[in-house]
């Protein structure tokens, strides 16, 4: 025989090595398993699923954005915990509105000073507000029509056209936080669309806020740390702040394992399961997800069909849908979140009545209807993604006789669709601009959501009327009168569904305190400590 | 020629082998003597190649070998990989068919020659490169000092091949089996390396097997020659004979094929 | 497919072709040389690896472009084939090739193989199976596929195939080299005798000597690019005039059990890409002499004869 | 006179530099037939309703521009190393990549670098140990290996060594807590290493662990099958026989005979698993939210964020570009055929 | 002399043997079996994939052994009615890999010069990015479905089979039955058509062979990323895809991506006992496009 003996030898040597290497690898694995909250250089890990675009808060309408800049700007005035019904100081000591409700008068704080340790000053605020005003960037709608002037070193007083009673609740958008204007104009800042500033913006914040960015990344992670020179009285708690972009599902995982110390996003099925000495916060969230149907008929001679919506508003489970939503969520009676003034009462919320929906089907005229359905389709809100919610809704309209064609598409394709009014069905949220119900006047026709239906000025003049009166009332009362009056009449025979508001529910380590959901912020990263 | 001595170098016998379960030989039998050339012939697929690498145990993957190859007293086929070794390359050389493949296309010719009479003579570098320049110069080959750093490549077939017959020779074996060495070769490169064979034979007391379908090379080179068909060994003798009064009829076809009749082609 | 004779059936005349590689030098393979093989003729080409004589045939055939020089058959020049069907007046030659493993389509029958040569001479009357009896096989082996035949009856069958076209020249591109020992000289036998039996010239490409001796009627000795003589085979044979013909000659060993070692011939082939100054063989003839360092002894044309030596300058009155 | 490896090289650079020219307009075009608006993308829901903005925005990128000139002016700016300005993240799309590319540079570099010592490794003993038990269990193992999908198993093997055996760390690069090192290749280990940081460095390959080997599987399965083929056509060389015939040690021709004209082609095979390993980042990099170019590709992909898209395109390109390049000077290395004339 | 036929002798007398290796038994019958659950998968399922009537999220037990989803399915039998989808495309899309890649290789190979200049070229820049990534961008660019995603692994898969078949042709090429085929004055397509094309099928098909398995982790990490199948279609990627929402219910993605497993690794077993088959030499042409 021929001798092979050396093959063997020879032969294992890779074994050897691959062992070492193996060994290698996993060692370096144990030894970095965890990091145990606050204590260790006191560092403190949020994960949340990035919508994220910039740290420039004149730009800055994304959810994980306005995390970054509450944490870094200062507003004029701002709101306390989760109470978004009274606007407090914060920037300003005080402010006024004027009984029309067209000048609101603020007076600045003394003594606040930015990162950099110059003090705020009143030009400072009107610069930082005409920027964002004029720069034309997403949050600039919030000052539409309101003149900025400082009336003396400590005064500010902003002026709009027709009654804002609104401007109050608005000022604490951390869009409005206000910029070191000095720094920020040798860094390119300008008063309008040619500004320059936000690759500065992105890599060092020019705030007066409690917390600095170290590093920023739109993908990956954010890095805050403390502002040593923080002008206010409740001093950061962390020396370090890590906001991560970690998948819903990861941020369970890391949670539990303690490799974060706060999770976002996870969605009432994930929070069910959780266990083992976290502190889960559920709260409904102010998002509500709605269906719309497009009115224009050149996009579709079906959806524009009222007895068609009709039957898509009584086809729908709702209660099925509130299941996929989970535990914190709850049905959305009307367009307006149940914890703004003017929500629809439970009570009147739309339910499902699948012989009703079977006979205004039939008397549609439209026999055996396919529609396509457009959601954004890698989006989630609170970890609750589309997906399921279309396939529950494509299977609930299957039971009247719908078939719905599911068009997911990447959020940017889908939005064009959207935004320019072309989709059939649709499936999207709103998310308050700021917490008034003022904000949902733009569902009405001809306006901005309405224009997104297809439903244009005068298609539908009771509604219109409904919506002028709402924007017009003044008192809490009238208002809330007007608003529900103009839910009532949208829910009727408006083209839009509103579906459900899910929960949101954060999860955190035991030891982490101060935790509250905002409908703006999200969460207020400088409330956090440590027991 | 020293046809007087009748020193047996190495003995084969009743060898049989089988690749993957089918025979290829069926008990071959051949004697080698020192100082003389063994020719053995046959058509491709009679199982000559196999007789060869059967000595230094080389079979291809999934073969077996039985019967006996004696060696200095001892049988190759049972003797222990180690040993075995040991005299592969120093008590028994090989050179194979086609030089353009049989050396190392990426290690130099020095390399090529030195490494194995390092390792079996255990000398030094510099001794076994003084060694491998005066082998390259024992086969002819120009300018050995320089020849020593190059690649094979950059050598014609002949030249090649003589390198791979120095490699061969290089730790002075005893038995040199050499495997179609002028096949792959034109006639007049043939015509060289036959008379380097002869002449190393002559001179180092080598005992040669020469593998060749040629029976022309055959009648050139070779003292005793064995005709092999099928695996077997149909006749032995010495040249003059086989070739001018074959015995058996498959010898006898062979001659006959031939296009020239044997003696006729001198011009 | 026969074509009228106008003089010889094949003439090359002071052809070069060329392999021209990225990044390396410029080989000739085939250096300014001419041959003729006249209708009914047996030519034996002959020469060493690398010589060009493959090269040559393939040009012949059209497989391969000249650079310079002319190839006419019958009088009607060759044509390099591209993608286009060869031009059917050049169909008249075809070409047995080295490699009986790959000469015939492992996909098809034998039969169709053969029939495609019969549709190319548009012959409707013979069949596939009558050719493989002219070349000694069964008629019944129409049927099968190539892996079923030994090396020697691929060649026959590709033959045949060639045969079945009707040739007036055929080829035989190294035919028997791959062949056994035993089959090698039938197998060039059956050749010669088709090719003369149906009146085609045959050029006979070999490195074997002997081989080439038992059929040729005329051979042509090659080197390095060049025809260095020609003469009638036995002419050739029993007096050998270019220096290189001796040696190549004399190095054939001869089975005759005398133990005879055949002669060498020192030195190696040069690199075809660089070939030596004047005459192409001086580094390696025994008898090389000033001239032939520094000037060309041009073969085939006016000034040199069959036999392309200084050696055997001709009379300026006799060109053969 | 040039040596042959050097012609052969600047042959290489050259076909490289045209393919380059050709990766930039692939992407160019590609990134021109997605669908959507990238102005509505990436301006706020005001400006988008003033045209004159709008009209402003397409300006200023040159959107307004017909698109051979378009991709003149891209070429342009990336001749002066301008990539463009992401749309997503308002950055220079340089500056992203900058932070992203060594990210995954570690991933696939790690993952090639245990297929190559595993595959080869596992690679040769199938080969000689052919038609043996362990050369079967190998090769059921390597054909699993090529079989599963990568995005599973990085669910998979997150779920099971992260959170039910805690034996990996969780998300990111390093240990949130800590510094990254200070950056010098960017890659965390390799910088931490040069800076003397050990609890840096061993957080940073833990981290690493998990990624790298499930990314790996796929390249370790393809270079055991394609090592073993290579070194049994080796092993059937007559200068393997040759060598058996000198009585070599068995290590020496296993190594100076066999091994090493192996390698030959399991280096081409190794240039093209890299590819492979940066298709598999992608599906990787989500998982273990891993900052790299993968989840950067996906994101630009997802939100139409062209200049990101093609700088991607061109990176990663570009990257393939080296590798082959690496592969080609590896030849003139090993082989001295491609060295010498 | 020692040049033996291989290319014809081995591939008629080792195939028959080759299908007698465990490895491609297996790889048969786990092939085998999922295409008989893909035909009868209508028979075989227990549940209509579609239905949202189970509880959600159930551990496997009794009445759904495999669990069920987010949305009360079962997934077993989206599992099965998967099998309707992820093959037959995967067999068509390796398919059209094939004919395209196989087409314009052959093309390349026969024709040469610039024909062979543009194709190749344009393989290289295929070949120069990473195949997810170009997938993505193309069926991104695209927009998401299943067609589309088909349409952009295409774009991705034929330079491979171009490059292969380019090799091959070129090999046979200039064999010698080709030029005697053209000798006798075939024309450049009979030649091709007649002497070339048969002699690369063999190789070209146990590339194939060895293709559908990564054909198949390509479309299935499309659709996981989401630009390939349109829910609620059970398409195995996105059901894995949904499975990582809900990482606790590891069901839900886990059997998803057996499935791709066991397809993936059954057409493995079987290329790979084919590629073994094969002549070493044409072997050692689709061998650098194990890839």
């Amino acid at each position: 025989m021929t001798t092979r003996s050396w093959q063997v030898r020879a032969g294992l040597l890779p074994v050897v090595l691959t062992g070492a290497l193996a060994l290698a690898a996993c060692s370096g694995g144990g030894s970095s398993s965890s990091t145990p909250s606050g204590a260790a250089g006191k560092t403190l890990v949020i994960d949340t699923s990035f919508d994220l675009k910039t740290a420039d808060p004149g730009r800055t309408y994304e959810p994980t954005g306005l995390i970054v800049d509450k944490a870094t700007y200062d507003t004029l005035l701002t709101f306390d915990g989760s109470d978004v019904t009274k606007p407090v100081p914060s920037l300003a000591e005080s402010y006024e509105l004027s009984s029309d409700g067209k000048e609101l008068t603020l007076k600045l704080r003394q003594g606040a000073k930015f990162a950099d340790g110059s003090p705020v000053t009143a030009d400072d605020v009107v610069f930082s507000l005409t920027r964002v005003r004029d720069m034309k960037g997403t949050p600039s709608f919030l000052l539409d029509g309101v003149e900025i002037a400082k009336t003396d070193d400590t005064t500010i007083t902003l002026t709009s056209k027709t009654p804002n009673p609104a401007l109050p609740y608005i000022l604490p958008n951390p869009a409005l936080g206000i910029l070191n204007s000095k720094a920020a104009k040798e860094h390119g800042a300008t008063n309008d669309p040619n500004d320059k500033a936000e690759q500065y913006l992105n890599s060092a914040s020019a705030g007066s806020g409690p917390y600095t960015i170290e590093s920023f990344n739109v993908s990956s992670q954010v890095v805050l740390k403390a502002n040593a020179q923080y002008w206010g009285a409740k001093k950061p708690y962390y020396d370090k702040v890590v906001i991560r972009n970690v998948e819903s599902a990861t941020q369970k995982l890391n949670v539990q394992r303690g490799d974060s110390q706060v999770a976002l996003n996870l969605s009432g099925d994930q929070v069910a399961g959780i266990s083992g000495g976290l502190q889960v916060k559920r709260t409904a969230s102010a998002y509500v997800f709605f269906l719309l149907a497009n009115q224009d008929s050149g996009v579709s001679k079906v959806t524009s069909n009222p007895k068609f919506v009709e039957a898509v508003r009584k086809g729908i489970d709702y209660q099925g849908l509130l299941e996929l939503a989970g535990e914190g969520s709850t049905q959305a009676s009307g367009i307006i979140p149940s914890m703004f003034l003017g929500a629809l009462p439970a009570d009147q919320a739309a339910k499902r009545d699948v012989e009703g929906a079977k006979a205004a089907l039939a008397q549609s005229g439209v026999t055996a209807p396919t529609v396509k359905l457009e959601y954004p389709s890698e989006l989630t809100v609170n970890g609750l993604s589309f997906q399921p919610l279309a396939e529950r809704i494509q299977a609930n309209l299957k039971e009247v006789g719908i078939t719905v064609e599911l068009t997911p598409a990447p959020v940017t394709t889908a939005l064009d669709n959207y935004r320019n009014g072309k989709e059939e069905l649709g499936l999207w949220y709103w998310g308050p601009d700021f917490p008034d119900p003022s904000n949902y006047l733009s569902f009405a026709p001809g306006k901005l959501v309405g224009l997104r239906a297809g439903w244009k000025a005068g298609a539908d003049k009771d509604v219109e009327a409904a919506a002028d009166k709402a924007g017009a009332a003044v008192t809490d009362d009238d208002r809330k009168q007007a608003y529900t009056d103009f839910q009532q009449k949208l829910n009727a025979t408006g083209p839009f569904m509103p579906l459900i508001q899910p929960g949101q529910n954060i999860v955190t380590a035991a030891s982490v305190t101060g935790v509250e959901y905002h409908p703006v912020w999200t969460i207020n990263v400088a409330d956090l400590g440590a027991k | 020629m020293t046809a007087a001595q009748k020193t047996a170098a190495l003995t084969i016998e009743r060898l049989r082998m089988s690749i993957g379960g089918h025979d290829v030989l069926h008990g071959v039998d051949l004697t080698l003597e020192a100082g003389r050339v063994h020719g053995l012939a046959g058509e491709s697929g009679s199982g000559k190649t196999m007789t060869g690498l059967a000595v230094l145990g080389l079979l291809p993957h999934g073969s077996r070998a039985s019967g006996r190859i004696a060696f200095g007293g001892r049988d190759l086929l049972e003797m222990p990989a180690r040993e075995l070794n040991e005299v592969r390359g120093a008590k028994i050389a090989m050179v194979f068919q086609d030089p353009a493949t049989s050396l190392h296309p990426m290690l130099t010719v020095e390399r090529q020659l030195t490494e194995h009479m390092r390792h079996h003579l255990g000398i030094g570098r510099k001794e076994a490169r003084e060694r491998a320049a005066g082998l390259l110069a024992k086969v002819r080959i120009p300018g050995p000092e320089e020849a020593l750093k190059r690649y094979p490549h950059q050598f014609s077939g002949g030249m090649r091949q003589r390198i791979a017959i120095a490699v061969a020779l290089a730790c002075e074996p005893e038995v040199l089996i050499a495997d179609e060495p002028t096949t792959a070769l034109d006639v007049t490169v043939q015509a060289g390396i036959l008379r380097l064979l002869r002449g190393l034979c002559d001179d180092l007391g080598l005992a040669v097997l020469l593998v060749t379908h040629d029976l022309g090379v055959m009648s050139a080179v070779a003292d005793e020659v064995s005709v092999m068909k099928d695996g077997l060994v149909v006749e032995t003798g010495p040249r003059g004979q086989v070739l001018r009064e074959p015995r058996h009829p498959y010898t006898r076809s062979l001659l006959d094929a031939l296009p020239v009749p044997p003696g006729e082609n001198s011009p | 497919m026969t074509m009228p004779l106008t003089g010889p059936l094949l003439s090359v005349e002071d052809l070069v072709v060329e392999h021209r590689t990225p990044g390396r030098p410029v080989v000739r393979a085939v250096a300014g040389t001419g041959l003729h093989v006249a209708a009914g003729e047996v030519v034996g080409l002959v020469g060493e690896s690398g010589c060009g004589k493959s090269t040559l045939a393939r040009a012949v055939c059209g497989l391969h472009g000249a650079a310079s020089g002319r190839i006419l058959i019958g009088g009607h020049p060759v044509t390099p084939l591209g993608l286009r069907r060869r031009d059917p007046a050049l169909t008249g030659v075809q070409m047995v090739f080295q490699d009986p493993y790959s000469s015939l389509n492992p996909r098809r029958r034998v039969g169709a193989q053969i029939a495609d040569g019969l549709r190319t001479a548009g012959d409707t009357t013979t069949s596939p199976a009558d050719l493989l009896e002219r070349v000694g096989l069964p008629r019944a082996f129409a049927g099968r596929y190539p892996h079923e035949f030994s090396g020697g009856q691929r060649q026959r069958v590709a033959i045949a195939r060639a045969l079945a076209a009707r040739p007036s020249l055929l080829i035989g591109d190294e035919p028997i080299s791959a062949l056994d020992a035993s089959a090698q000289a039938q197998v060039a036998r059956l050749m010669r005798d088709l090719a003369v039996e149906s009146g085609a010239g045959l050029l006979f490409i070999s490195h074997d000597l002997s081989v080439v001796r038992l059929i040729a009627d005329r051979i042509a000795v090659m080197y390095l690019g060049k025809v260095v003589e020609t003469g009638p085979t036995a002419e050739v044979w029993a007096d050998p005039k270019h220096p290189y013909t001796r040696a190549l000659l004399a190095a054939i060993p001869s089975p005759d059990g005398a133990g005879v070692l055949p002669a060498e011939l020192p030195g190696d082939v040069p690199d075809p890409a660089d070939p030596p100054a004047g005459c192409r063989f001086h580094p390696r003839c025994p008898f090389v002499m000033d001239v032939c360092r520094e000037r060309e002894p041009l073969g085939g044309s006016a000034q040199f004869g069959p036999v392309a030596c200084w050696l055997h300058e001709p009379e300026p009155s006799s060109p053969s | 006179m040039r040596s042959p490896l050097a012609r052969f090289l600047v042959r290489r650079i050259v076909t490289a530099l045209l393919l380059a020219v050709g990766i930039t307009l692939v992407t160019f075009v590609l990134t021109n037939l997605v669908p959507g608006d990238p102005v509505a993308a990436n301006l706020g829901q005001r400006a988008l309703g003033d045209p004159a903005i709008v009209a402003q925005w397409r300006a200023d990128h040159g959107l307004d521009r017909p698109l051979p000139q378009q991709y003149l002016m891209h070429l342009e700016g990336l001749l002066h190393g301008d990539l463009g300005t992401s749309q997503q993240s308002h950055r220079p799309v340089l500056d992203d990549l900058a932070e992203s590319v060594p990210a995954t540079l570690e991933l696939a570099g790690a993952a090639i670098l245990v297929s190559l010592v595993l595959g080869v490794g596992f690679g040769v003993v199938a080969a000689l140990r052919r038609d043996r038990l362990s050369d079967h269990v190998l090769r059921v193992l390597s054909l699993v290996g090529i079989s599963v999908p990568t995005f599973w198993l990085a669910l998979v093997a997150f779920y099971v060594f992260f959170f039910r055996l805690q034996i990996t760390p969780g998300s990111g690069r390093i240990d949130p807590g800590m510094t990254p090192p200070p950056q010098v290749t960017g890659l965390y280990t390799v910088d931490a290493l040069l800076s003397g940081r050990w609890d840096v460095l061993s957080s940073a390959a833990g981290h690493l662990a998990a990624p790298a080997l499930v990314l790996a599987l796929y390249t370790i399965g393809l270079l055991t099958r394609f090592t073993r083929s290579a070194v049994l056509e080796v092993l059937g060389q007559d200068y393997v026989r040759s060598a058996r015939a000198k009585g070599l040690p068995g290590r020496v021709v296993l190594f100076r005979y066999v091994l090493r004209p192996a390698l030959v082609p399991v280096i081409t095979v190794a240039g093209l698993a890299f590819g492979s390993l940066l298709s598999g980042t992608v599906l990787v990099e989500a998982v273990f939210a891993w900052p790299g170019v993968g989840q950067y590709a996906y994101r630009s992909a997802t939100t139409l964020d062209l200049p990101a898209v093609m700088g991607v395109g061109l990176v990663v390109g570009v990257v393939y570009l080296v590798i082959n390049l690496v592969v080609d000077v590896l030849y003139g290395v090993i082989d001295p055929r491609v060295r010498v004339s | 002399m020692k040049r033996a036929g291989l290319f014809a002798r081995s591939r008629v007398s080792r195939l028959p043997q080759a299908w007698r290796r465990p490895l491609a038994v297996v790889g048969t019958v786990v092939a085998l079996a999922w295409i008989v659950v893909a035909l009868a998968a209508p028979v075989l399922a227990p549940h209509d994939p579609l239905a949202q009537e189970l509880p959600r999220l159930a551990p496997p037990g009794p009445g759904h052994w495999l669990g069920t989803d987010q949305l009360g399915r079962d997934i077993l039998s989206r599992i099965m009615y998967g099998a309707r989808v992820s093959i037959p495309l995967t067999l068509l899309l390796v398919a059209l890999s094939v004919a395209v890649g196989g087409l314009l290789g052959a093309c390349a190979g026969y024709f040469g010069r610039w024909v062979d200049e543009t194709i190749m070229r344009l393989a290289d820049l295929v070949f120069a990015f990473p195949t997810v990534i170009l997938a993505m961008v193309v069926a991104a660019a695209l927009g998401a479905s299943l067609g589309n995603a088909v349409l952009a692994v295409l774009v991705v898969a034929w330079p491979a089979y171009a490059r292969v078949t380019r090799g091959l042709v070129l090999g046979v090429r200039a064999r010698e039955f080709v030029l005697s085929g053209r000798l006798l004055g075939f024309s450049a397509w009979r030649s091709l058509r007649v002497d070339v094309l048969p002699n690369v099928t063999g190789p070209v098909l146990v590339l194939a062979t060895l293709d559908i398995g990564t054909a198949l982790l390509l479309l299935s990490g499309l659709s996981f990323l989401g630009l390939g199948a349109k829910p609620p279609s059970p398409e195995w990627g996105a059901m894995v895809a949904a499975g990582v929402d809900v990482f606790d219910s590891w069901w839900v993605a886990t059997f998803p991506g057996l499935a791709i497993l066991t397809v993936v690794l059954a057409f493995n077993f079987l290329g790979d006992t084919l590629r073994d088959a094969l002549d070493p030499r044409t072997a050692g042409a689709i061998k650098e496009r194990a890839l």
